[in-house]
C-alpha cells in the first residue's frame, strides 16, 4: 500500500444553550440551583466589578489593566468543574476564577494599582498569580499536575491562555510535555478572536485550535465559549478524564473580547465597531440569566437586591484596597531571597540612611 | 520641510523608520501589533499604510520566531527591524540572538551577516506592571558581536537608530520608554546619522565626570545643573549613548580630567553597565582617580511594582549625594 | 447541532520502493538515469565520507561528530527535488545535500578539527552552516522564504531537523508563522527514532510527526525515509506547491540513526541492539542499489572503479584539509563585527604583545 | 564506608544527587538524557534505576519546557534538579529563568518560592564545538532573586550542591566541564554542606589578590607556585565558589591586606563577572589599592572553534604576565 491514509483524531464542537437560549436537554448538565445561583452572582460580581476598575483606571487610581468583559461565561463555567484541592494557572483574563476560589477583590485592586502584594495568593487556594510573559504560565502547569500525581493526590491542574498564547514556544512545548506525561492537566483556551490587535485568523492558519492538540496526541475540543453550561461539561468531562490517568484535553472556548485589550489600548485603529456589535448580542450574560429565569432560579426583586449587595462588596473592596495602599521600597528587600544577602543588606542600610537624610518615611 | 521640526521620540523613531524604508527597499518591520496597530506605542503608525504587509509585518505572538525569521530574512540579505513589544519580553528571543544573531557573520567567515536591529522599548517610569518597566542592557552587552545602542532623545534617536538600520553588524536599539513622549527636541529633516560607538558630553565640567544613558541622562543633567548652582563645582556629563561597544576613551579623557566618576543607570546595580564603566575608568585613569567610582542604580531587588517605583529608580536625589560624596572624598 | 464533527486534514504515508526493493510502478518518477548515477555517487561518497571521518576521530585527527550513516537517502532524495536557487537549511546530518551542492569535503573536516572556517559556505550556494541548538535553525528558513518571495524570487527553502527537534518551541513556532505567512517552505523532518536516548514514542504522544502540520494548518506527509523515490516525491510536491504559492508542507522521512548519535555516544546505554539490527535489513543504501541494478545502471566494474575514485577523492579531502589546519587566534579578532570596535583593536594588540612576548608566532 | 574516596567530580556531583534523593522525596531530577543514559556525562548514572522514572525524568527536546515545568514542581513544593545539557542552550530556558524562577517569591510576596537548582555543564578546555565552551554566568548574575554557584573540584561541587538543592531559593549551579574528569579528590562519604555565598581563601598571600572560580582557580594556583617560587612574592588566591552572592567581605579583606588584584574567568571580559569585582574592590579598598584592577579573560571574540580555543582561554601565561605587572606597578 504504497498511499496509505493514516487515522487522525477528529475534533468536536460543543453548544448546549444556543444564542436565543434554547437548552439541548439531551446534554443539559445536571447543576444544583444554589450552584447555579452562586455562579450567577459570582458573574454579576465580575462584570460589575470589571466596570468599576475601568472607572477608577479612568480616574487615575488604578493602573493599566486588562478589562475581561465577555470572558465570564467561559471562566466560570470551566472553573466550576474544578474542586478546591485542584490547581488553576490562569494569565491575567480569570478574575471571576478567583472570586469563585475565595480571592478578596481587594487584592485584584491592589495589584493593579502597582503593589505587589495584590497577588499574595491566598493561603490554602491552590491558584497561581497573574502572569504577564503571554503563555509562560502554561509550562508551570504541567509541573504542578505531575508534582500532584506524584504525591498520590488526585488532584488535577487547569491552565487558562488566550488564542495568542497558542502561538507561543512555552505553550507548544508544555502541550507535548503534557502528553508524553499524560498530565492530569486541563489546556483551556479563551479564544477571544484577538490578541491585541491580531485576529483569530492571522494568529495561525489552523481552522480551529483545538486541533492543535492533534499535533500532541491527546483530545482537543471547541465549546461555545459564551455558552456557560457547555464551558462547563467539556471541562467536566476533560477533568473526569484526567483525574482518571487518561491524560490531558485541550478546550477552545470560542468567545469574544468585547472591551479594550486593556485601557492602554484603542480598538478602533484595528477592529470594526460591528463585529463587536454581533458578539454583543452574543454575549454570555443574557443567555445565562435567561437559562436562570426559564429554571425560575431569577427574580427582579431578587436581581436588585443582588445588585445593591454586590455594589456594596465592590465599594467596601475598594475602601480595603486603598488603605492597604501604604508603599515602603524597603518592602521590596522581602522575599527576593528567603534571607536577605550581605549585599542586600547593605543595600537597604544605603536605602535606610537616603530615607533618614530626606526625612521621607517611604518611597512610593 | 527643509527646517527642523519639535518632535517626541516616538515621532523621530517613525520618521527614521519612515525614511530608511523609503530609501532602501530591503528595510522591512516585523512584530506583534507593528502593522495595524500602529505598535502599541504608535512607533510604527502609518508604515502599514505607506509600505503594505510585505515590508510592516504583523506577527503571531512568539518572540522567538519573530527573532528568528528576522535573523533568516537577514541572511538572505534584507534588513530587518524586529520590535518586542517590551524589553521584558525580548529573553523569549534571547537564544536566537546569543545563538545566532550575534555569532553568524563569525560562524561563516563572513558569508553571512545579520544586518538586523532588533528594536525594543525599556526602563521605568511609567507605572507599569513587571517586565514593562526593568532594563536589560547588560544581559545583551556581555555578548561579543552585538552593538547595543540607547538614545536620550528624540534627535539622538533619530540619528543613532539610522545609523543601526545600516549598520552590517545586529543592533539591539533599546528605546527608554519613559522619554517617549516626555521631551520634544529639534529633529532636522534631513538624513542625520550618528556614529555608533561614541559617547557624546553633554555637559562639560572640570569637577566630577557623570556618566549616564537613556533616561537617567536627563536626571544626571538636572543634577549637575544644581551641583553648579548650589555648590559651584562643575559636573562633566558623559552620554553613553551605545553601550557596547563603548567609548572607552571620551570615558577615559573625561575621568583623567576630572578625577571622579560616578556612574548612574536605572538597571540593578550588581553585574550592571556600570560594573563595567567602573572597571574601563580603572584600567585606564586609575593614576588619576582621587575617589572611588561610585554606581548609583537601581537595587538589587526583583521589581517592587510600580507603586514603589520612584524609590526603586535611582532619581536625582540619590544622584546628587554620590556626586557630593564623591567631591567631598 | 450541539455536537458537531469539524473536518480534520487526513494524513498519508507514502512509500515507493519496499524494503525488498519492489517498486510501485504507478508512483515511481522519472528520474534521468545520469541523475540517479549521481545520486548513487553523492550516497556512496557520503557513506564512505562517514566512516573516514569515524577513522579520523578515532585517531584524534578531528573532535566529536555525529555519524549519519542511514539518513543518506532521506536527505538526497530530499535535496535532489530542489534548485541550485533554492535554500538548504540543515542542523547536523546533511552532509549528502552538502555533498550534493557542491561543497568541497575538506571544509567538513576542517570544520570538525575545531576551525570555524570549514563553515564558510561556498560562495554563490544557497545553504546554511551546520547549526547545533536543535531546532533554532527553523525560523530562519521562515525568513529566507518569505524574503526570497518578497524580493520576487520564485525560490523555495527547504528545512531539516530531527524528531527531538520537533519538541522544541522554535519549530513550532516557526511552523506556524510558517502556516500564516504561506511560505514557500518544506519542512522536513528526519526523524531517526532517537534523539540521543530518547525514542520517538517518548518524543511526542502523537502518533505521527507528520500529523503536527494539522496544528498549523498545512499538508503533512510522512514517508519511508529510507526509500529516496519516496522521499524525492514527496519533497518535489512540496517543493512544486511552494513554489506556485501554496504553502508550506511537513514531511516526515521514517529512518533510523544506524551509528552513534555522536563520537562521544555510547548507544548500548539506551538501546537494544536488536532494534538496530532489524533497522539495518531495512537501510536504504542496498535498496536504492538494487533499484538502480534492476535498471541497468550499476555494473560490478564501475562500482570498483567508483569506490577507488571516491576513495581517492576522499583522502586528497583530508589532506586539503590538515594543510588548511593553520589556527592562529588572531583569525578570531575577524568576523566578529564587519569592523573591529576600537575594545576589540586593543585586545587584539593585547593578543600580538603576548605572542611577541612568548616568542610564539600564533596560539592553537 | 565512613572513609573520604577519591572522587572526580562527576561521581561527586552523582554522589550530592544520590545522597540528597535519598534523604528527601521531593528532591527529583528532569532532563535530556539523563534517565536511561545516565546523562551525556555520565553525572546521573545509576539515578533511574534506583529512584524510578516518577523522579528521574527523560524529557522531550525543549528547555524552555523543562525550566518551565520544574518551576511548576517546585510551585507544589517539591524540589527539582533540571538539568541543561550544555550551558550554551541554557538561553532557550532565559525567560522561564529571568520572569518566574528569579521572581515568583517576590511576586507572591512569599506564598510560593522556587527551590530548583539548575545544573549545568559549562566552560572550555574540552575541544568541543561552539555552544559547548562558553562561560554564560555573567547573564545570570545580573538577576536579582537568583544564586549563581561555580564550584572548583569534587569536594566543592558535592558539598555546595547539596546546599543549593536544600536553599529555597533558585540556584543556577555552574559545572566546569574541563574538571569533570581531570581531578580526583577526596569527598567524604557523610554529609557535607558548605555555605552558599562564601568566598575560599584557596592559597593565603600578602602581595597579591588573584580571584577566580572554576576552571581558572587551578591555572591561578599554578601560577601562584610559580610566582612564589620564581619572583617570591605571596599570591592569594581567592576561589569565588558563589558568583552571586558575592562575597564582598572576603574579596574586601584581601584586597585591603594586599592592594593588588588581578581577577580571572573564562568568559569573555566586557560586561563580565571580573567588572563586578572591580567594581566591588574600587568600592571596598580603594584606599589600599596600589595598582589597578586586572582582568585576565577570553576576548570579546565569538568562540573561535577549538582549535584555536587555547588561546582564547585565559591560560597560566596569561595570568602570570597580570600578576607580574600588577605586582611591578
Ligand atoms: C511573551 C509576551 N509577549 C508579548 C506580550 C505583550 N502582550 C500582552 S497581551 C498580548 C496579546 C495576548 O493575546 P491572547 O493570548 O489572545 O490573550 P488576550 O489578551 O486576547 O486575552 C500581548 C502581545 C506579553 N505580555 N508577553
Ligand atoms: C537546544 C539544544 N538542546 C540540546 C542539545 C543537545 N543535543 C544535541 S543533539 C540532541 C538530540 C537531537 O535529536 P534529533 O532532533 O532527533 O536529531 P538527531 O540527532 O537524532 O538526528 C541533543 C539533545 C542541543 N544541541 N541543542
Ligand atoms: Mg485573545
Ligand atoms: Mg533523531
Amino acid at each position: 500500500m504504497p498511499r496509505t491514509r493514516l487515522d487522525v483524531p477528529s475534533i468536536e464542537h460543543l453548544s448546549i444553550v444556543d444564542e436565543e437560549g434554547r437548552v439541548d436537554e439531551s446534554l443539559e448538565p445536571p447543576i444544583p440551583h444554589e450552584d447555579l445561583r452562586r455562579l450567577y452572582r459570582t458573574f454579576l460580581l465580575a462584570r460589575r466589578f470589571d466596570e468599576r476598575m475601568l472607572r477608577l483606571q479612568r480616574q487615575g487610581r488604578i493602573g493599566t489593566f486588562g478589562p475581561i468583559r465577555g470572558h465570564e461565561a467561559a471562566v466560570l463555567g470551566s472553573i466550576y468543574a474544578l474542586r478546591a484541592t485542584d490547581w488553576m494557572v490562569p494569565y491575567y483574563r480569570e478574575w471571576p476564577a478567583y472570586m469563585w476560589r475565595g480571592w478578596p477583590l481587594d487584592n485584584l485592586i491592589l495589584y493593579y494599582a502597582g503593589y505587589a502584594e495584590g497577588m499574595r495568593v491566598p493561603d490554602g487556594v491552590r491558584d497561581l498569580p497573574l502572569c504577564i510573559p503571554i503563555a509562560s504560565q502554561i509550562p508551570h502547569a504541567v509541573g504542578l499536575a505531575c508534582a500532584s500525581r506524584y504525591k498520590g493526590e488526585d488532584s488535577v491542574t487547569m491552565v487558562y491562555f488566550g488564542d495568542g498564547a497558542s502561538s507561543h514556544g512555552d505553550c507548544q512545548e508544555a502541550m507535548n510535555f503534557a502528553g508524553v506525561f499524560q498530565a492530569p492537566l486541563v489546556f483551556f483556551c479563551l479564544n477571544n478572536q484577538w490578541a491585541i490587535s491580531l485576529t483569530r485568523a492571522k494568529q495561525t492558519h489552523a481552522r480551529t485550535l483545538a486541533q492543535k492538540a492533534i499535533a500532541y496526541g491527546f483530545p482537543g475540543i471547541q465549546v461555545d465559549g459564551n455558552d456557560l453550561l457547555a464551558c462547563y461539561v467539556a471541562t467536566r468531562d476533560a477533568v473526569d478524564r484526567a483525574r482518571r490517568g487518561e491524560g490531558p484535553t485541550l478546550i477552545e472556548a470560542l468567545t469574544y473580547r468585547l472591551s479594550l485589550h486593556t485601557t492602554a489600548d484603542d480598538p478602533t485603529k484595528y477592529r470594526d465597531e460591528a463585529e463587536v456589535k454581533a458578539w454583543e448580542a452574543r454575549e454570555p450574560f443574557p443567555r445565562f440569566r435567561r437559562y436562570l429565569e426559564a429554571k425560575g432560579i431569577l427574580d427582579a426583586a431578587g436581581e436588585a437586591a443582588l445588585e445593591a449587595e454586590i455594589d456594596t462588596e465592590i465599594r467596601s473592596a475598594v475602601e480595603r484596597a486603598e488603605a492597604r495602599m501604604q508603599a515602603t521600597l524597603v518592602d521590596g528587600f522581602e522575599h527576593v531571597y528567603a534571607e536577605p544577602t550581605q549585599e542586600l543588606r547593605a543595600q537597604r542600610e544605603e536605602l535606610l540612611r537616603e530615607l533618614a537624610a530626606t526625612g521621607e518615611a517611604a518611597h512610593g | 520641510m527643509t527646517e527642523p521640526r519639535k518632535l517626541t521620540m516616538v515621532q523621530a523613531v517613525n520618521l527614521a523608520l519612515m525614511q530608511e524604508m523609503e530609501r532602501d527597499d530591503d528595510v522591512l518591520v516585523l512584530g506583534e501589533d507593528i502593522g495595524v496597530d500602529g505598535g502599541v506605542f504608535r512607533v510604527t503608525d502609518g508604515l502599514l499604510a505607506k509600505f503594505g504587509e510585505q515590508r510592516v509585518i504583523d506577527t503571531p505572538l512568539a518572540e522567538g520566531a519573530i527573532v528568528g525569521m528576522a535573523i533568516g530574512m537577514a541572511i538572505y540579505g534584507l534588513k530587518p527591524v524586529p520590535e518586542i513589544q517590551f524589553s521584558g519580553f525580548s529573553f523569549q528571543a534571547f537564544h536566537q540572538i546569543e545563538n545566532h544573531a550575534a555569532r553568524y557573520r563569525a560562524r561563516t567567515r563572513g558569508r553571512y551577516h545579520i544586518q538586523m536591529v532588533v528594536r525594543m522599548p525599556y526602563g521605568g517610569g511609567v507605572r507599569a506592571l513587571e517586565h514593562h518597566s526593568e532594563s536589560e542592557e547588560a544581559y545583551y552587552a556581555h555578548t561579543p558581536g552585538l552593538k547595543i545602542v540607547i538614545p536620550s532623545s528624540p534627535r539622538s534617536a533619530r540619528a543613532l537608530l539610522v545609523s543601526a538600520i545600516r549598520d552590517p553588524d545586529t543592533v539591539i536599539f533599546f528605546e527608554p520608554k519613559a522619554l517617549y513622549h516626555a521631551v520634544k527636541e529639534d529633529v532636522p529633516v534631513a538624513e542625520e546619522a550618528w556614529p555608533i560607538g561614541k559617547a557624546r558630553v553633554a555637559r562639560e565640567g572640570k569637577d566630577l565626570t557623570l556618566i549616564a544613558y537613556g533616561a537617567m541622562l536627563h536626571r544626571c543633567l538636572e543634577v549637575a545643573e544644581r551641583v553648579h548652582a548650589e555648590d559651584g563645582a562643575e559636573v562633566e556629563v558623559v552620554d553613553l549613548l551605545s553601550i557596547s561597544p563603548m567609548d572607552t576613551e571620551t570615558i577615559a579623557a573625561s575621568a583623567r580630567k576630572t578625577g571622579r566618576v560616578v556612574v548612574a543607570h536605572e538597571a540593578q546595580r550588581s553585574f550592571g553597565v556600570g560594573a563595567e564603566v567602573v572597571a574601563r575608568v580603572v584600567e585606564t585613569a586609575f593614576l588619576q582617580l582621587e575617589a572611588p567610582v561610585r554606581r548609583v542604580t537601581a537595587f538589587d531587588i526583583v521589581y517592587p511594582g510600580f507603586a514603589r517605583e520612584r524609590g526603586w529608580l535611582p532619581g536625582p536625589d540619590r544622584v546628587l549625594r554620590a556626586v557630593r560624596e564623591t567631591l567631598a572624598f
